[in-house]
């Protein structure tokens, strides 16, 4: 249609950006060399030793099926445990991630703390944590549950509050346009946007505080995580594998409730 | 296997293949629960270890030592530092044979403050509150015990065993509670989470920094038997020359000055000895007597 | 009243949408803004209740200023004024009628609005502007679950649902046909008339603009090109608007 | 109103089961009591993070923290490189609303779900036997590990996306390939980006199970601190983490910036 | 050449969108498809390439049966279809170029789509197309801070440069001023006539449809209502298509 300059000159962006990215992609390239150097990264290595790890696979089957029901007890216990962490860690996290978010407050003053309190909250090690809250209220359930509500907390709060930023802001206008105030503005137009992703972080974070168990064993809050150890301890990889499997049937159970749950719901 | 029984001497032309020689020894570290300060390092022991032997050395740190049989069992690492009950089991899994153990200073029955004796055991006790009332093991019945993991020999093993020598069995005559680490086994029996704790001797010396007056509140009730100490341990199907030249090389170690006080500073040990596996017939006996299943 | 002051508004990445706008909107007048597609039209509605900052100068809404409003006042401004959306802003994966409603949470406190408490007029109210835009039988679809001139028709219940004193709409009829395109011009109108309720319409139809405005403003570049009673907006001044004249053909398809 | 009567039993129903639940996880719980000993003790770990051990940042022999912070970000780097890449095709297989079928998306929820009930230190211990103790072990660990959340996540998200611009794409006649591309891939790149972050910014901190394996990073030195109660190193290592947290995820952020 | 074989559409939450429709359309006709809003026109429409499943019956472009295509197949006659959708469709957060070129991905390996290798000719054309939408200077924007009309256009380019043998048009004006309204128009008329690009496209306005079209289709709840050359769509044969007679009034806005 027209001269093919201003063509030229037009596709000049693109073009740059096109430079743009090589650079980071050789940036990425170089950084992964370098740690791959650092860490002895080699293939062949994987490839000689490859055969090794089926050794302890093989000992995995089959499990021990008896140990079933010994686990059970505690595992329900876990349960009980990673209900109360994940519920009160997601209520909490929450208004401090809607507190983070820049779309929705758009005060830094609140958004910069809100941000750095979410990030503190995750550098915090498991056992550190544990440390403390068994100190303050002793060994026991009440202690792991705490625990598991601080890493829920840091969990759910970092991921919602990033999917908070990314929501469609069109709702968002047509709520400031009706006179909401901050708190209806959440309500109504950012609650619906983010419901589904918040159910789906907070599962997770119940999924990882199931398996939590370490820490819960740790805090003497009985729970999966003394058998895991015991289990590991006199090398009995069938009663791993028991309680593997019988974690993967829960995990998979809740996860069917609560997308049949979601289904109906939405 | 205690003698040294290889030709030293036939280096060159054909020498029988007793074994496997390593080109590069891999060691791993897991540092036993008996102790008040640990360092993760590695190189202190890479150095002293390159110099004796003449090869290339790796020393890694772990915290686990299913990582060290594992790896053993796969002939990824030469030798490795196994607690003893540790030891029973990777021995029994053809993983590891005994050739030397740790030496540490004694412990004083009386305060927990270190003793002038170089041993290769330890013991464990079992340590309650002083106004607690409880003044034998036969007190104990009805009370809140916290033991460690049931693989731990100071922290479950051996106080069982004292347990059932006083007629008392270890799981149903007293209230269990599994606590993970020495320290919290401490904490604990301060706080009132228990009324007596199973722990080494004398694991009280690591809370004195956050709580300055244990030795004040608590006291001890019974000792255990001597629990021998930390292994090294090396790949069975190793060649004896290797073996031998292994315990030289940290015998040698433990009696030069700069490596002493390496080896203390960093893993709380002051020399080794030789080792062979018929002193751990006793952990096996003990495991034994206090087989739960 | 609605009054602009030297507005000026430069887009972060340095369009300028605005530019030292001056002009006095009266209580009960029905504006209509026209001008070519990326013209500033969109933008200066926006401005009026904020939901674009602007760069320079201020806006006057009844003498209080809304640029600088703050909090509760600003909501209060805010909530008097109803807003028809370009690209309707509905929240996709709620219902429609909860899309309605949600023009109301300006009069409610923020703690019933939490537990979603509307007082029952207000669900007659959503209701009753459903009806009027002629999908009461959609109230309870998710909104992606309707024609795109259904879910224009929700933005515009939802606008009407807030009881405002003016009401700004952004190409309101862009996507409906004939007959509701008639009946929501009407609508607007009606309650302008009777309710003397400021309208300022965003519209692309010369004609539609001629049939119902008081009054024209034309926009190019982001600076009032034309501003007068519809009398005035003759065809030189739309050519004037549109950059050039507009030939009979090209009337055609809204003034054909 | 039937529809929304309907939705408000269904409401009322599970509300109630999970009312139930919550009485059940309730009763579980013992008695609160705050012990005697907890001032000395909190107090006592709190002095030893606030006067954090200077010594152990730098030390010529290279056992120190800085070292060991960088060889930590050498393994977090790759392990989450190896899933970031691996959890891709994974994430596409299960969700719904880019695989039609739904047993296969089924499928690849069960192996993501399998994965992630996997513990780390199984995959330690696996990679131990392969390839000795060590940061390559603790690498494979991290990236396999990984794979489970990150796959997760991202086939959660993909299954959120406004799929109302792939139509523009089968429109013009693109397969499926071309259309996740060019449709869906800048609509999930930020929260992907995000999510690679985030596990990004949890293998850094995988102390435990880096500790385990003998990988050599910072997991080990803070492991140990915690099981002796030096409090001081504990201060110092975790401000490190902190410190070096807070820088990537300044730098990721500028990187992202660029990017996006 | 489209052919609808008893073609019924139903929704799954029970919405009836087509209701065993039977239409031929040749090549090189210039449709023009009316009706209310909610009628079906976009559900038609998008049951020629197949973006909606059609419940029953089948429908052939050029003698092939798109219904029954698979992988390949399916693809090869999309590909020959452009597509103007009434909500734009665009990927926000990508250039408006990037939008653009995608329409060309149908004519190029996968492999080089991932690495994004466009042959130059290819970027040639879609700046040639946005030219022809007027808005060449906004390649390097991303999408979404564009105007609504501007948007449109976008998505219009991304169509023409798809250079297809049928283009279907969903409401491909109503965002846009009549200067453009008319531009776009022109073109699609042009490329119908100069090219015999079969041109189908849904709009509101009579005149504009009694304008460019050659055939004009009526829809009414999922029906043909009317079918006809542009002659026989007289004002009675519109009330039909309505449903009640459009009286003067309410035609203003589109034929004044
Ligand atoms: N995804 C969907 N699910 C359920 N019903 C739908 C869906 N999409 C459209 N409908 C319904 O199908 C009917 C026809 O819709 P369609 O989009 O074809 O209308 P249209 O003629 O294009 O209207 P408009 O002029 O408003 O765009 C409408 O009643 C609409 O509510
Ligand atoms: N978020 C944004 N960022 C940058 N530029 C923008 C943004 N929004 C709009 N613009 C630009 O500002 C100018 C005015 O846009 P505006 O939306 O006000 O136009 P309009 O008159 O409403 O057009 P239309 O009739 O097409 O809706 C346009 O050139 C547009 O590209
Ligand atoms: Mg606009
Ligand atoms: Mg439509």
């Amino acid at each position: 249609m027209s001269p093919s300059s201003p063509n030229q000159k037009n596709t000049s962006p693109y073009r740059q950006k096109k430079t743009k990215q090589t650079f980071s992609a050789l940036l990425i390239l170089a950084i992964l060399w370098y740690s791959g150097h650092n860490v002895g990264f080699s293939f062949s290595e994987l490839q000689k030793g490859a055969p090794n790890m089926w050794d302890l696979v093989k000992e995995m089957f089959p499990p021990d099926w008896a140990y079933f029901t010994r686990i059970t007890e505690p595992i329900l216990e876990t349960i009980r445990m990673a209900v109360l962490g994940t519920t009160f860690g997601a209520l909490l996290a929450m208004p401090l991630a809607l507190l983070a978010a820049r779309n929705v407050l758009r005060t830094p003053l609140i958004n910069v703390p809100a941000r750095w309190l979410l990030n503190l909250i995750r550098t915090i090690p498991d056992l550190l944590l544990a440390a403390i809250f068994v100190a303050i209220f002793g060994i026991g359930a009440f202690s792991g549950v705490l625990a598991l509500i601080g890493f829920s907390m840091g969990i759910i709060g970092k991921l919602i509050y990033e999917s908070i930023e990314g929501i469609d802001e069109g709702p968002l206008e047509a709520m400031r346009a009706v006179g909401a105030n901050q708190v209806k503005l959440v309500m109504f137009g950012v609650i619906p946007q983010v419901t589904a992703q918040f159910l789906s972080f907070s599962l997770y974070s119940f999924e990882v505080n199931v398996r939590a168990a370490a820490v819960l064993g740790l805090v003497g809050a009985g729970g999966i995580g003394l058998y895991y150890d015991q289990a590991l301890g006199f090398f009995d990889y069938a009663r791993v594998s028991t309680i593997i499997l019988y974690t993967l049937i829960v995990v998979l159970i809740i996860d069917f409730i609560s997308t049949s749950l979601r289904e109906k719901l939405s | 296997p205690e003698e040294n029984t290889g030709s030293d001497e036939n280096d060159n032309g054909t020498e029988e293949a007793t074994g496997y020689v390593p080109e590069e020894l891999r060691v791993q570290f897991v540092p036993s629960q008996n102790a008040d300060t640990l360092e993760a390092k590695a190189k202190p022991l890479e150095d002293l270890l390159t110099a004796e032997l003449d090869i290339p050395v790796t020393v890694s740190v772990s915290t686990d030592y299913n990582t060290i049989v594992e790896a053993m069992a796969s002939e990824q690492v030469d030798v490795g530092f196994l607690p003893p009950t540790a030891y029973v089991l990777a021995e029994e899994r053809g993983a590891a044979e005994v050739i030397l153990q740790a030496q540490r200073y004694g412990v004083n029955d009386e305060d927990g403050s270190p003793t002038e004796d170089l041993v290769d055991f330890y013991k464990s006790q079992i340590i309650v509150k002083k106004d607690s009332g409880i003044e034998s093991i036969e007190d104990l019945k009805g009370k809140k015990m916290g033991y460690q993991s049931v693989t731990s020999s100071a922290g479950y093993v051996w106080p069982a065993a004292v347990l059932i020598d006083a007629g008392l069995d270890p799981l149903t005559d007293v209230e269990p509670v599994t606590l993970k680490g020495h320290d919290q086994a401490i904490i604990s029996l301060l706080n009132g989470d228990v009324d007596a704790a199973a722990t080494f001797q004398d694991a009280r010396n690591v809370v004195t920094s956050d709580y300055p007056s244990v030795f004040e509140d608590t006291e001890i009730l019974e000792f255990t038997e001597p629990i021998p100490n930390d292994t090294i341990a090396v790949l069975p199907d190793m060649d004896q020359e290797w073996k031998d030249k292994i315990q030289a090389a940290f015998i040698a170690i433990g009696e030069s000055e700069d490596g002493r006080a390496i080896i203390k500073d960093v893993y709380t040990h002051e020399g080794y000895v030789k080792s062979d596996d018929s002193k751990f017939e006793t952990v096996r006996e003990y495991n034994e007597k206090v087989k739960t299943e | 009243m609605i009054e602009f002051k030297n507005v000026s508004k430069v887009y972060p990445n340095g369009t300028k949408g605005l530019q030292n706008m001056n002009v006095t909107i009266e209580k009960g007048e029905f504006v209509v803004i026209v001008g070519l597609s990326g013209a500033g039209k969109s933008t200066m509605l926006r401005s009026i209740n904020r939901l674009h900052e602007i760069t320079d100068g201020e806006i006057l809404i009844d003498g209080q200023s809304i640029t600088k409003a703050r909090g509760k006042g600003l909501y209060k401004i805010r909530r008097d004024i109803g807003m028809i959306f370009q690209n309707f802003n509905l929240v996709r994966r709620s219902s429609v009628f909860r899309n309605v409603l949600s023009g109301r949470v300006g009069y409610h406190s923020t703690l019933k609005m939490i537990f979603g408490l509307f007082p029952k007029e207000d669900k007659d109210l959503a209701m009753k502007a459903l009806e009027r835009v002629n999908i009461p039988d959609k109230a309870f679809s998710r909104a992606d679950e309707l024609s795109g001139g259904q879910q224009q028709r929700v933005s515009i219940a939802r606008a009407l649902a807030q009881e405002a004193k003016i009401i700004l709409a952004d190409e309101p009829v862009a996507s409906l046909d004939p007959l509701t395109t008639k009946q929501v011009m009407d609508d607007l109108k009606r309650i302008n008339n009777d309710l003397g309720i400021t309208t300022i319409v965003n519209l692309h139809f010369i004609d539609l603009a001629r049939a119902y405005a008081t009054r024209i403003i034309g926009l190019r570049a982001g600076e009032i090109v034309f501003d007068g009673p519809v009398e005035e907006a003759t065809d030189e001044a739309f050519a004037e608007i549109y950059g050039r004249p507009i030939d009979d053909k090209e009337m055609l398809g809204v003034n054909a | 109103m039937n529809p929304q009567k309907k939705k408000i039993f269904t409401r009322f129903v599970v509300v109630i089961v999970l009312m139930l639940i919550y009485i059940w996880a309730f009763a579980g719980l013992p008695t609160i009591e705050v012990k005697e000993t907890s001032g000395q003790i909190v107090r006592a770990i709190f002095s030893g993070l606030f006067n954090p051990d200077w010594d152990y940042v730098y030390d010529p022999a290279g056992e120190d923290l800085i070292a060991k912070l960088i060889e930590t970000l050498a393994i977090a780097i790759l392990g989450t490189f190896i899933a970031a890449v691996f959890c891709i095709p994974l994430a596409f297989l299960a969700a719904r609303n880019i695989v039609k079928s739904r047993v296969i998306s089924q499928f690849g929820k069960f192996i993501l779900s399998f994965i992630r009930v996997f513990p780390d230190i199984i995959f330690a211990l696996i990679f131990i036997k392969a390839v000795g103790p060590g940061s390559f072990s603790g690498v494979l660990a991290l990236g396999i590990g990984s794979i489970g959340m990150l796959g997760k996540l991202f086939s959660d998200d993909v299954e959120s996306v406004n799929l109302s611009t792939t139509e523009a794409l089968i429109a013009t006649g693109a397969n499926p390939v071309k259309t996740l591309w060019f449709a869906v891939v800048p609509q999930i790149l930020p929260s992907y980006l995000n999510f690679v972050m985030y596990r990004f910014e949890v293998n850094i901190r995988a102390a435990s199970i880096l500790g385990v394996i003998g990988a050599g990073g910072i997991g080990t030195p803070l492991i140990f601190a915690l099981q002796v109660r030096d409090w001081e190193r504990v201060g110092i290592i975790l401000l490190g983490i902190i410190v070096m947290i807070t820088l990537v995820d300044f730098v990721s952020g500028k990187i992202r910036a660029k990017l996006v």
